[in-house]
């Protein structure tokens, strides 16, 4: 069995894994960086050792630093977590050379999935729908026009090296191509210092759709359902709901038999996610396949009831699937807010910085997975990501009330989060009615949102906190046995500074 | 007590008297009972005509802020003085300071000190957290105090000046 | 449609019932008595109106003072929440006659229920098992025997007018008869200043097991399973779980049948609970009928997945039970801790007061009902239940694993909890066999708590404290807007003082 | 920095020294490096040979304690004075102080000021949440300083003395 487990993350998923290993007696080991000495997972973890200096680059990213310390301190397993080396499989390689079990699937596993071209051969060999074009670098504008006369206008263009939607360029008519094919070459380019370009059949309006697959080293594989995940911003995940309101249960089963096949098709173990581009019409596109624990990992748990933490744990130590797939019970709706550091009005600019009021939501149906606390400074360094806010109810309608309400009683003060563009979202009529595609969120945010309406109320908050914090300071009215509250000089003194400042920034606005 | 409350850029003037475990207030000379209790630092319960409110306080950057329902409100305390000062200033400057809205490093610095820059012309870029974000000129002139390359800023931090 | 419900109660549960209006579009309204003005319920309700002066009687307990609130603020329906007036059929008639909806059954079901020999004399009528006994005050002795012999020992006497074991006598041999009628019936006086004592079958180490019921008010009736609640001190709960271990299937549908046919017999509606001794041959007895929300309703929520409070609410507003019998989903286990200020080793006595430090537990799983926040100062006038910390998963080993876990991250300062009983219970050998009955913590508590272990780590941080706190207070390490934490000069000033307190309270204990 | 530490009823003598990043300790004599991190106030992150502890401090009545691995340890810091000053007053004074432990209100008293009363009588019932407490003579005595009836009590008060 295994005893010990070093984690090779930080923030709200090495947390997620401390817990786990908690709940099953495993000695839960954190790594960190300077920075985050004092940050949650090393707070929680049994034992904690550093890193180095703060850039991921000589931390969290160093294979050699991280593996070192895992034999130092003796850990029979690591768990990588999502980000950083989790997808690495030299990184995979060096752990089991090492003699520490890597929880992930095998480094060859990885590196099929982690190649685009090679993942989608697998792919087609093994029947699984991939969107139809070549995944070859396109060699001249001919080959191009000739493939897109074959697929069928519109098609798109998408950089070979790339990701995050850099060197994509939507073609909708022939006399389109020539420059578009110019524009993706240069900024594939210039983004990740290749100009190779593929084409495919461009499809209109798709949503995002995933399965969660659990494999163990014995040859079963299962999946555990879909999760939608097509509100995006910057093609990176915002929000996520399990299951669809798209996916009926004919769907669902098809999606899920791919999606296992995909995952025998290169031996595929421990927990995976295989996601697809599922166009208006339910037709579903192989897209790639995530050898690792996902960020929203959290909606498949609540509406299947299994631990897919601890099941990834219980897989790498040789265990077999104590579920079937008919043993599989789909139960209520769940939705995932990731509550960003970060400002939507300011096109989601992150904002690190020290929180200094913290108020968490709690009660029936709520789970939060957060990797900060009051009085934090979340770092410069790394993903904004703050914490997860998930909740589960018994279907769409009463979990998206649920999670307005915790919404509501959340509170991050001294930085901006996007927590007000949930609320946008949540309460958006073309949400609740299921009507979402992966431009869904730019759609919303062009749009201008409510107003403020209560002015008044605020000045006379902003009077009775300055008399209060007199009175508090004076007669300790708070009873605080650390001695007063913000005192109401320099609550003053601190407005009469603002109020230069504040003209400053109006100058600036002007 | 009297406080004058500037939110947004609307002044308000508070007249507050303890009244038993009320408040009486007076907000732009309209009277309102309120019952308010500090529950922490920077969260205030308040109750007027039965209606219940959660009140946060928090600074971002140098701007104080009051949540209500959700919605930030930037305040600011003023009297008399710096009402008159702040008038002043802002009827005689000329010059916009740029200033951070977030903590972050100077990744690149694109201007030079005391180069003739335009209105949208990029001058800095700052990146924090893997992204980066471009700072413009807000208008046409000449740029001073450049922050230097490879420094980490906070909000509300002088990253230039254009006169 | 109900559109603002007043909640006549407060701590947890009246928060419970807050998040439940606030999902469903309802304007909760809370009221307070003046030690409750910063609680928790009332920051958290949309209105919130003063009942008066601190005691129970003078406020949460005066029927007149909430109806007339209930009136002012144009409620149209009321939630009892449980406790105070929330059995009070007096108090259900008040709200009908006001024109308020109570949410919960009719005066006429609550008024049957709550006399104990009303209640019985209607089970036994409709063929629901009753503990066989009379039930009726015993006139002399000559009876008490009599109806023993018939019974058959061991019997027991019990308080006709009680509750809370007051009055209540275990009589294993005839000798033993007079001499405990006595002792009963002098007690039953002292407590409830009536005599009348009745005599039952003694079930030995029975279990307290309990079903939910849920009945619309159009004939519907239905059960969610049952709740295990033997671990109980004083005869209050303490540790509840759903599914109990020691419930089959068949058993649980017998059970729940009966506790459809109890609800039924007198014509119940809103969700109610039906409370059985179990004996340890799986027999089992009607023990009462509790008219209103239970306190371990979470457990019954996390298993079916059904949220009873809004539940409550939709049967009120008159709409039909939307799930059938064979539509409840059963999935998973839970379990509840009731975290109380008081003190386990000092025979639980409650410890009110200010709450300096609190961390709550959060993260897969868990689910935390709270009615406090750091800073609030925990009234002597009420219950001293603090918070709910109720865990899920998809077993009991694994639901135990979670509650401690959770139980680790959560710490309550300035006041005595029982927070570390739960940790001895969860760890116990016979708690996780499920070798539980209602002297369970009896037994346990008589055995002596483990020792403690770290007192050199705790003299090193004592000294660091000092130190750190001294820095954090010159150079503001903390950048904490709000400035220093306790100052050295502070601790080590108080540590003086204590140290001649401490001496005193050594002079005591010698 | 040396300070001197009293867990429980066993005396520690820390000396703490800076050392970069670290803590250099000797307790009682022995050398220990730690990391040490005040994550908020009354909450302390330390690692020391790789092991994680997450201390808290809280005060019940007029103990302070400090929390290890959710086991409380009362602890205080003293100095050579105050250390004589203890054991100088444990040797001569025959009193014993009545502390409440808890916050409650005075139900009832059952002796009277200057009463000659028996180690284990009930003198006092103190009343929190419905829940009623007797506190009962430690020895033999005179009763002095009682508290009175009604009057609401913290946390360490003194309710009576008996001489």
């Amino acid at each position: 069995m295994i005893q010990k487990i070093l984690i090779a993350n930080r923030g709200e998923i090495a947390l997620r894994i401390v817990r786990a290993c908690r709940e099953m007696g495993i000695i839960p080991v954190a790594v960190y960086s300077e920075a985050d000495r004092a940050a949650l997972h090393v707070r929680m973890a049994a034992e904690a050792y550093s890193l180095g200096a703060s850039p991921a680059l000589e931390s969290y990213l160093d294979i050699e630093k991280v593996v070192t310390v895992a034999k130092r301190c003796g850990a029979d397993a690591l768990h990588p977590g999502y980000g950083f080396l989790s997808e690495n499989a030299d990184f995979a390689e060096a752990c089991a050379n090492a003699g520490i079990k890597f929880i992930g699937p095998s480094p060859k596993s990885m590196r099929i999935m982690g190649s685009k071209t090679r993942a989608r051969q697998e792919m087609e060999k093994h029947g699984v729908p991939c969107v139809p074009g070549n995944s070859q670098a396109l060699e001249s504008f001919e080959e191009a026009a000739q493939i897109a006369q074959n697929i069928g206008y519109p098609v798109m263009l998408k950089a070979a090296a790339g990701g995050g939607g850099k060197g994509m360029r939507l073609v909708r008519e022939p006399q389109e191509l020539r420059s578009a094919l110019e524009a993706a070459q240069s900024e594939s380019q210039r983004a990740f210092g290749d100009g190779s370009v593929y084409i495919e059949e461009a499809i209109l309006n798709p949503r995002h759709i995933e399965i969660q697959i659990l494999a163990d080293e014995h040859g079963n594989t299962i999946h555990l359902g879909e999760r939608e995940c097509s509100i995006q911003r910057r093609h990176q995940k915002v929000l996520e709901e399990s299951p669809s309101s798209f996916v009926d249960v004919a769907l669902r089963n098809k999606m899920g038999e791919v999606a296992v096949q995909a995952a025998s098709a290169v031996g595929y173990s421990n927990a995976g996610t295989v996601e697809f581009l599922v166009s208006q019409d339910k037709n579903f596109y192989f897209l790639e396949m995530n050898t690792r624990l996902q960020v929203e990992h959290p909606v498949t748990e609540l509406v299947t009831g299994v631990d897919l933490v601890q099941m990834q744990i219980r897989i790498a130590a040789g265990e077999r699937l104590p579920v079937r797939q008919e043993d599989v019970n789909f139960r209520g709706h769940a939705i995932e807010c990731r509550i960003y550091a970060e400002d939507p009005d300011n096109q989601y600019f992150p904002s690190p910085g020290k929180i200094t009021l913290l108020q968490e939501p709690s009660g029936p149906g709520i789970r939060l997975d957060s990797g900060v606390y009051e009085g934090w400074t979340v770092p410069v360094d790394y993903d904004p990501l703050l914490a997860k806010l998930t909740a589960y109810a018994e279907n769409r309608e009463q979990v998206v009330s649920r999670l307005l309400r915790a919404l509501d009683e959340m509170f991050v003060g001294g930085i901006q989060t996007n927590i007000a563009l949930f609320r946008r979202i949540l309460n958006d009529p073309g949400f609740r009615e299921g009507k979402i595609d992966i431009e869904y969120l730019n759609r919303l945010t062009a749009s201008v949102a409510a107003d403020h309406q209560h002015n008044e109320i605020a000045a006379l908050a902003a009077g009775l906190f300055a008399v209060l914090d007199e009175t508090s300071s004076r007669d300790s009215i708070m009873h605080d046995p650390v001695g007063p509250i913000v005192s109401a000089s320099r609550w003053k003194r601190s407005a009469k500074i603002e109020s230069l400042q504040w003209q400053a920034n109006d100058d600036r606005q002007n | 007590m009297i406080v004058k409350i500037n939110v947004g850029d609307n002044p308000h003037r508070v007249k507050l008297e303890r009244d038993g475990q009320e408040w009486r207030c007076e907000l732009d000379g309209r009277l309102i009972q309120v019952r308010a209790q500090l529950v922490r630092r920077d969260v205030m319960s308040l109750i007027t005509n039965g209606k219940t409110y959660e009140v946060k306080r928090d600074q971002l950057g140098k701007q104080a802020r009051i949540w209500i329902e959700h919605s930030p409100y930037v305040v600011e305390l003023s009297d008399p003085r710096s009402l008159a000062s702040r008038t002043r200033n802002r009827s005689t400057s000329g010059n916009s300071r740029l200033l951070a809205s977030m903590p972050g490093k100077i990744l690149r610095v694109l201007a030079t000190e005391m180069e003739q820059v335009e209105a949208g012309q990029a001058l800095i870029v700052v990146e924090a957290m893997k992204m980066q974000n471009e700072i413009k000129s807000p208008g046409k002139g000449i740029v001073r105090q450049l922050v230097s390359e490879g420094t980490y800023v906070n909000a509300g931090d002088v990253l230039a000046i254009v006169e």
